[in-house]
């Protein structure tokens, strides 16, 4: 069975559903790519995976274990984390600074020790950690600078390492490369494969662009008014009839059959 | 270097702080004339209870200024010019007793007034230890261990015993007496004195309870009173504003027995109901008005409302913008007694003082020749006992006018053993209080 | 409890709630408006008394000629303190809040002073005698808050929901951008609400004025209540507001009655803190507190 | 701070015992207000440290060393019994829920009156006695007592902001979404600040009630809370300095305005709204331009 299943997923908001019956199974290790035109549901997905909504009905299930409805911390806990589509930082600390919070899950030393510091031991490690991190985003030499003061790009990229140093197995990623220009979109793109290879990581993925999604994804699931419309292969998401249909009308034809 | 970061958030404290002493030490001692006597006034100047203390301060400040004309008062055979000092405690202990200690460690004062309540009881060891006279305006911080605490220029709650007496002597049928006042300090204490007392003279009490202090709307709790189907609704020493509220819903509410209470500020309560119904109610209080003729002429009384509205009144230099209230010379007679207490003595010694006072047959105040009495209500002899007017509003001159003027003691010895089982039983007993 | 009793504690719970409506209109619309909490609103309220003192007691105007003008006055009071303290500090709905506290010490001490502490301002009452309803008495001056109120009330509706400005008003209460986007002054909106308040704290003051204790500090008393009722009714909902207005004023009225005041305040807390726990967002609230 | 009060004159030793009380209060209360909630019962808080260690005193005759601790517990056990209606709230609702709370337990120390004292509130609380020959009734020896506990509490709470648990209190108050979504139990550490704080203005109540030997319902009122808000205010709370400066500096103008008598709400009431206008930072604000450790707060 899959290592990530949601079943018959729906969520309301008022009267109109932004999900409706949505099935979705992800394997480990995979690259998930889920994409749709605006107000098909995406983000709302990630939302309700990550707890920040209810679900109306239906459930998710993570290593067998179902998740809806705990609180989004528990999840992380768990192992499912996610990156957001604003650029979601502590603006007042510097990149080190985040870093280390993000790794707050992975934190050791009781309550006396954290206070005194007695055990200089344990925070030599839990920097080291970090800094490992930082590096494998490319962040090293910007680790003292103000996360407000960052280039857009690098702020997105350190968006993802927190995620990363929160110690996730499973890593959903919001439009990670939004604003991005080629070069560090191309950075950005390595830099996910890298993860999923080198952290085994499984990776859920919703982003505008096709070039990025056909070229990172193992699978592709299409969401459209909170209904899934198709999933499959990138090459059959491309030649889908009903897709097309539904991008159909917006320039975003183009984009999708990665022109 | 986190250590470091400490001791670098320190500086600033540090600094400050030796900029607050460095300046407090800069500020040098007042001055002291040799012949010169400093007393302190010390309640809330500020804030909702300011009501009970600024208005003290025109009181003590006429008689100050009536002894510096003569030249400062004469004790052992020295003349000595009086002068106050005003702190502020907004009527919570731990500034009533860093007022207490400013006063005493910076002012030297011989004297302080006060009103009395938590203040007192923060102050006192401070001030026992020091041997400077503290003198409230109610008698209900009187204690043993307070030996320099004196109180009872304000009459309660001896004029809340007295009342029971007075309706029955004038309505020996009435038979059902609700008393009322509320929920703090002194209001607990002195509405037991009067329950004491009520039974003692027969009456049945059937409402004896306190309405707390957030009651803004007294509606309910005159409903709740009236519920009881009272003779007499007494408001023991309920505060003057409330009995002003409260006696409009006596009348609102169609009550038609007797209303009696400690202090009914006339003036404002006719403007909520006929002078008549006030008259028709009875309503009998100790707080008399100086004007009253019954003081004869010339009296000390007469000439303080013409000086404090001189002073104080409306176009008056110092004028106040309000019309003199009890309070205004409620305070001046513990600082009356006080002095007369020096003047026998000879000296400013606090037991020397207490002794003279206590061998005094009679000390001069603004109500009538006092003594020192209390021995059985407070346990020690410091509760200053003036006869005690008992004033009813009349309709003709919308006024209080005094129907009699009653010498506590002898009736209090005849009754006290069930006044004071009641107190006792009521947990309001000196000793009880700890 | 008899009948007469209950009757009596009924006739004095609408009192009441008329009152904390009036009151709390006022500190909801603000707070709708561009998050302006106003600690001061309890001294619009005790000016509001004052101004029926100066026209009405000292001055010998009419009474109800002296409640009107204390809706132009307190509502000038309103839109100079957002003029001075809430546009300053707007966004941070705390410094507004504190800022406006530090308004209440200002306002009391300078009513203190200008006007005197002592005892209550002496104000004679307009209309004397009581109505006999069901053998319970009600004084006049009561029975004429419950119209009064209900005029006022039915005036704000009608404001809100039948004229331009007011439409405007929930508009900018319910989304401050959109109706930004629509050509709406938020400076304006925040003024106008802010007037409003003013005026609807001032006279109900005016008209509480001849049966309440008038001093400088009247309104700390009611403003733990006001806003009880605000955060109860849903921070910026004025139909709650009136709703929570009428249910605080039953319970504080029949607790008093029963037990006493001090007992009226806590159960009124603790109805506060249980609407807190099952229902966040208060009882018509779209936004959590 | 160790050689002053032989310097200063009897009544100002006074003072700064007071104010040394207060520095546990004001730092007490930014510990909380890091997570970005501030409260209006931590006065309310103080006094239930005051009144646990009045009531162990007298009832049990406990000591001091005793009872100071236990009072900071108890008062960390109301907090903790109030914090969960609060954490339904935020921003500005849990100030004023806060705020009605509060208020429901000084109800509650006028209302019964055993064991509270009702409305006159406690008398004759136990001085702490002689320690050979020191008595700790004098001032000197009770300011050097009170020196040492606060600095013992302003260094654990200094060390707790500069913690791992401090930052995430302070990035809890940036991006609490952001700060659940990478695991941060926000609820558990918004509640731990708060009981933190409450223990620690507990210990200050309790100095507090040991020194007056008498505390009432009063004394912990909305007033002093407001007071409480000037000094933080004034201070600022962005460093840990800014709160310890903004006490300082009022203590210091609260003696130099006494003549000021029935003015003086009004003269605090204008500097609080002066502050918040022009001055939002506090004093603090402007150290930073003149001084080295601007560049401290930033790299936490």
């Amino acid at each position: 069975m899959a290592m990530f299943e949601v079943k018959e997923l729906t969520k309301y908001f008022g009267g109109l559903a932004a999900l409706s019956d949505l099935d979705l199974e992800v394997e480990a290790g995979e690259i998930r790519g889920i994409i749709g035109p605006n107000g098909a549901g995406k983000t709302t997905l990630f939302n309700v995976i990550s707890g920040v909504y209810r679900p109306t009905s239906g459930e998710i299930i993570y290593q067998g274990k179902k998740i809806s409805g705990l609180i989004t911390s528990k999840i992380a806990g768990m192992g499912v984390v996610r990156t957001f589509q604003r650029t979601a930082l502590f603006h007042k600390f510097t990149v080190m600074g985040n870093v280390l919070v993000a790794r707050h899950l992975q934190a050791k030393g009781g309550l006396f020790r954290t206070i005194f510091g007695t055990n200089r031991q344990i925070d030599i490690e839990h920097e080291e950690k970090a800094l490992k991190i930082i590096d494998f985003m490319g962040l090293s030499d910007l680790k003292n600078e103000l996360a407000d003061n960052l280039p857009h790009g690098h702020q997105r990229s350190l968006g993802v390492a927190m995620a990363l140093a929160a110690g996730p197995k499973m890593i959903m990623l919001d439009e990670p490369v939004t604003g991005m220009d080629p070069t560090e979109t191309k950075h950005m793109t390595d830099l996910i494969r890298k993860v999923r290879d080198e952290w085994e990581m499984t990776i859920l993925l919703v982003e505008h662009d096709m070039k990025v999604v056909m070229g990172l994804c193992d699978k592709i699931t299409v969401l459209n008014f909170g209904k899934k419309l198709a999933d499959g292969l990138p090459e059959e998401i491309q030649e889908n009839s009903d897709v097309i249909e539904a991008y159909l009308g917006g320039e975003e034809v183009a984009e999708l059959l990665g022109e | 270097m986190k250590k470091k970061g400490f001791l670098k958030s320190l500086v600033p404290m540090t600094t400050m702080v030796s900029l607050v002493v460095a300046l407090s030490i800069m500020t040098v001692p007042t001055t002291q004339a040799a012949e010169t006597i400093n007393i302190g006034f010390l309640a809330a100047l500020s804030g909702p209870d300011a009501g009970w203390g600024l208005p003290g301060i025109t009181g003590n400040q006429i008689f100050i200024d009536r002894v510096n004309a003569e030249g400062g008062l004469l004790v052992g055979g020295k003349r000595y010019k009086l002068k106050m000092y005003a702190f502020d405690d907004e009527a919570t202990g731990s500034k009533a007793l860093q007022g207490a200690r400013q006063l005493v460690l910076e002012h030297d004062v011989k004297f302080i007034s006060a009103i009395g309540g938590t203040p007192a009881d923060a102050t006192h060891p401070f001030l026992s230890k020091k041997k400077v006279f503290y003198a409230t305006l109610i008698s209900t911080d009187i204690m043993p261990d307070r030996p320099y605490l004196i109180g009872g220029g304000d009459v309660t709650p001896r004029i809340d015993m007295l009342r029971p007496w007075y309706h029955k002597f004038n309505n020996p049928n009435l038979k059902r007496w609700a008393v009322t006042s509320q929920d703090e300090t002194i209001g607990r204490t002195c509405q037991a004195w009067e329950v004491g007392s009520a039974i003692a003279e027969g009456w049945d009490v059937v409402y004896d309870k306190h309405f707390s202090l957030e009651t803004t709307d007294f509606a309910p709790v005159v409903t709740a009173i009236l519920a009881t189907k009272p003779d007499v609704v007494s408001l023991n020493l309920t505060w003057p504003d409330y009995v002003t509220l409260i006696i409009e819903q006596l009348y609102l509410q169609g009550f038609k027995g007797i209303i009696s209470g400690n202090y009914i500020d006339t003036e404002s309560v006719l403007q909520k109901v006929p002078a008549e119904y006030m008259e028709a109610t009875k309503s009998a209080n100790s707080f008399p008005l100086f004007d009253d003729p019954w003081w004869g002429e010339p009296s000390w009384q007469h000439e303080f409302i013409k000086e404090w509205n001189a002073k104080y009144g409306p176009g008056a230099p110092g004028d106040v913008h309000r019309k003199i209230t009890g309070i205004d010379w409620d305070h001046m007679i513990m600082l009356m007694v006080w002095a007369h207490g020096a003047q026998l003595a000879g000296t400013f010694d606090p037991d020397k003082i207490l002794e003279a006072l206590r061998a005094a047959k009679s000390i001069p105040t603004i109500l009538g020749p006092a003594v020192m009495y209390g021995k059985e209500m407070w346990g020690i002899d410091n509760m200053v006992s003036p006869p005690i007017p008992i004033a009813e509003v009349k309709a003709d001159c919308k006024c209080k006018r005094i129907q009699a003027h009653i010498k506590f003691e002898e009736w209090f010895e005849a009754r006290k053993d069930t006044i004071i089982k009641v107190v006792k039983d009521k947990g309001q007993y000196f000793d009880q209080r700890k | 409890m008899e009948l007469t009793t209950f009757v009596q504690t009924i006739a004095n719970s609408v009192v009441a709630g008329s009152i904390y409506a009036t009151v709390a209109v006022g500190l909801a619309l603000a707070f709708g408006v561009m998050q302006m909490a106003n600690h001061a609103h309890g001294e619009f309220f005790m000016l509001g008394a004052y101004v029926v003192y100066v026209f009405y007691a000292l001055g010998g105007m009419p009474f109800p000629l002296a409640v009107l003008a204390a809706i132009p006055t307190i509502a000038i009071i309103g839109l100079l303190t957002e003029r001075l303290i809430f546009r300053p500090t707007r966004g941070n709905v705390l410094a507004g809040f504190m800022a406006t506290a530090g308004l209440t010490w200002v306002l009391q001490t300078a009513a203190g002073r200008i006007w005197g502490l002592a005892f209550m301002k002496m104000i004679p009452t307009p209309y004397m005698g009581a109505a006999n309803i069901a053998g319970a008495q009600i004084g006049w001056q009561r029975v004429l808050i419950i119209p009064a109120a209900c005029i006022l009330l039915g005036l704000l509706w009608f404001f809100l929901h039948r004229v331009r400005w007011g439409k405007a008003l929930r508009a900018c209460a319910q989304d401050p951008e959109a109706a930004a986007l629509q050509g709406i002054s938020i400076n304006k909106m925040t003024a106008l609400a802010m007037g409003i308040a003013g005026a609807y704290a001032g006279v109900a003051g005016a008209l509480l004025a001849p049966i309440h204790a008038v001093t400088p500090y009247m309104g700390r008393d009611l403003l733990i209540t006001a806003f009880i009722v605000v955060i109860v009714g849903g921070m910026s909902s004025i139909e709650g507001a009136v709703l929570a207005a009428f249910l605080l004023g039953f319970i504080h009225t029949f607790v008093t009655t029963i037990f006493d005041a001090t007992s009226a305040v806590m159960v009124g807390v603790a109805f506060m803190a249980i609407i807190l726990i099952v229902k966040p967002t208060g009882l018509m609230g779209r936004v959590k507190a | 701070m160790s050689v002053l009060p032989f310097f200063a004159r009897e009544y100002y030793v006074e003072i700064l015992i007071i104010f040394l009380i207060n520095v546990i209060l004001v730092t007490s209360y930014r510990l909380i207000a890091t997570t970005g909630d501030w409260t209006l019962c931590h006065v309310v808080l103080m006094g239930a440290g005051a009144y646990a260690s009045a009531l162990m005193a007298k009832h049990f005759g406990w000591p001091f060393w005793m009872t100071m601790p236990l009072a900071g517990a108890a008062a960390g056990l109301v907090g903790l019994g109030i914090v969960y209606p609060l954490l339904r709230t935020v921003g500005f609702g849990f100030f004023i829920a806060s705020l009605a709370i509060g208020e429901f337990i000084r109800l509650v120390w006028i209302k019964f009156h055993t064991p509270f004292g009702g409305p006159r509130g406690m008398i004759n609380i136990p001085y702490l006695g002689e320690l050979g020959p020191i008595d700790f009734y004098e001032a000197i020896p009770y300011y050097f007592m009170t020196l040492m506990i606060t600095s013992g509490c302003v260094f654990i709470m200094y060390r707790i902001d500069r913690s791992r648990i401090g930052n995430t209190f302070k990035v809890i108050y940036e991006d609490d979404i952001l700060a659940e979504s990478i695991g941060i139990r926000v609820g558990r550490y918004r509640s731990f600040a708060f009981v933190l704080g409450s223990f620690f203005a507990g210990i200050a109540g309790a100095l507090l009630a040991h020194r007056l030997s008498a505390i009432d319902p009063h004394q912990f009122g909305l007033d002093e809370m407001v007071y409480l808000l000037v000094w933080v205010v004034v201070g600022g709370t962005a460093t840990f300095a800014g709160p310890v400066i903004g006490v300082a500096v009022m203590t210091f103008l609260f003696e130099w305005t006494r003549p000021l008598l029935a003015w003086r709400p009004l003269f605090f009431g204008a500097i609080l709204i002066g502050f918040l206008i022009f001055l939002p930072g506090g004093l603090e604000s402007l150290i930073p331009k003149f001084t080295f450790w601007n560049k401290k707060q930033k790299t936490t």
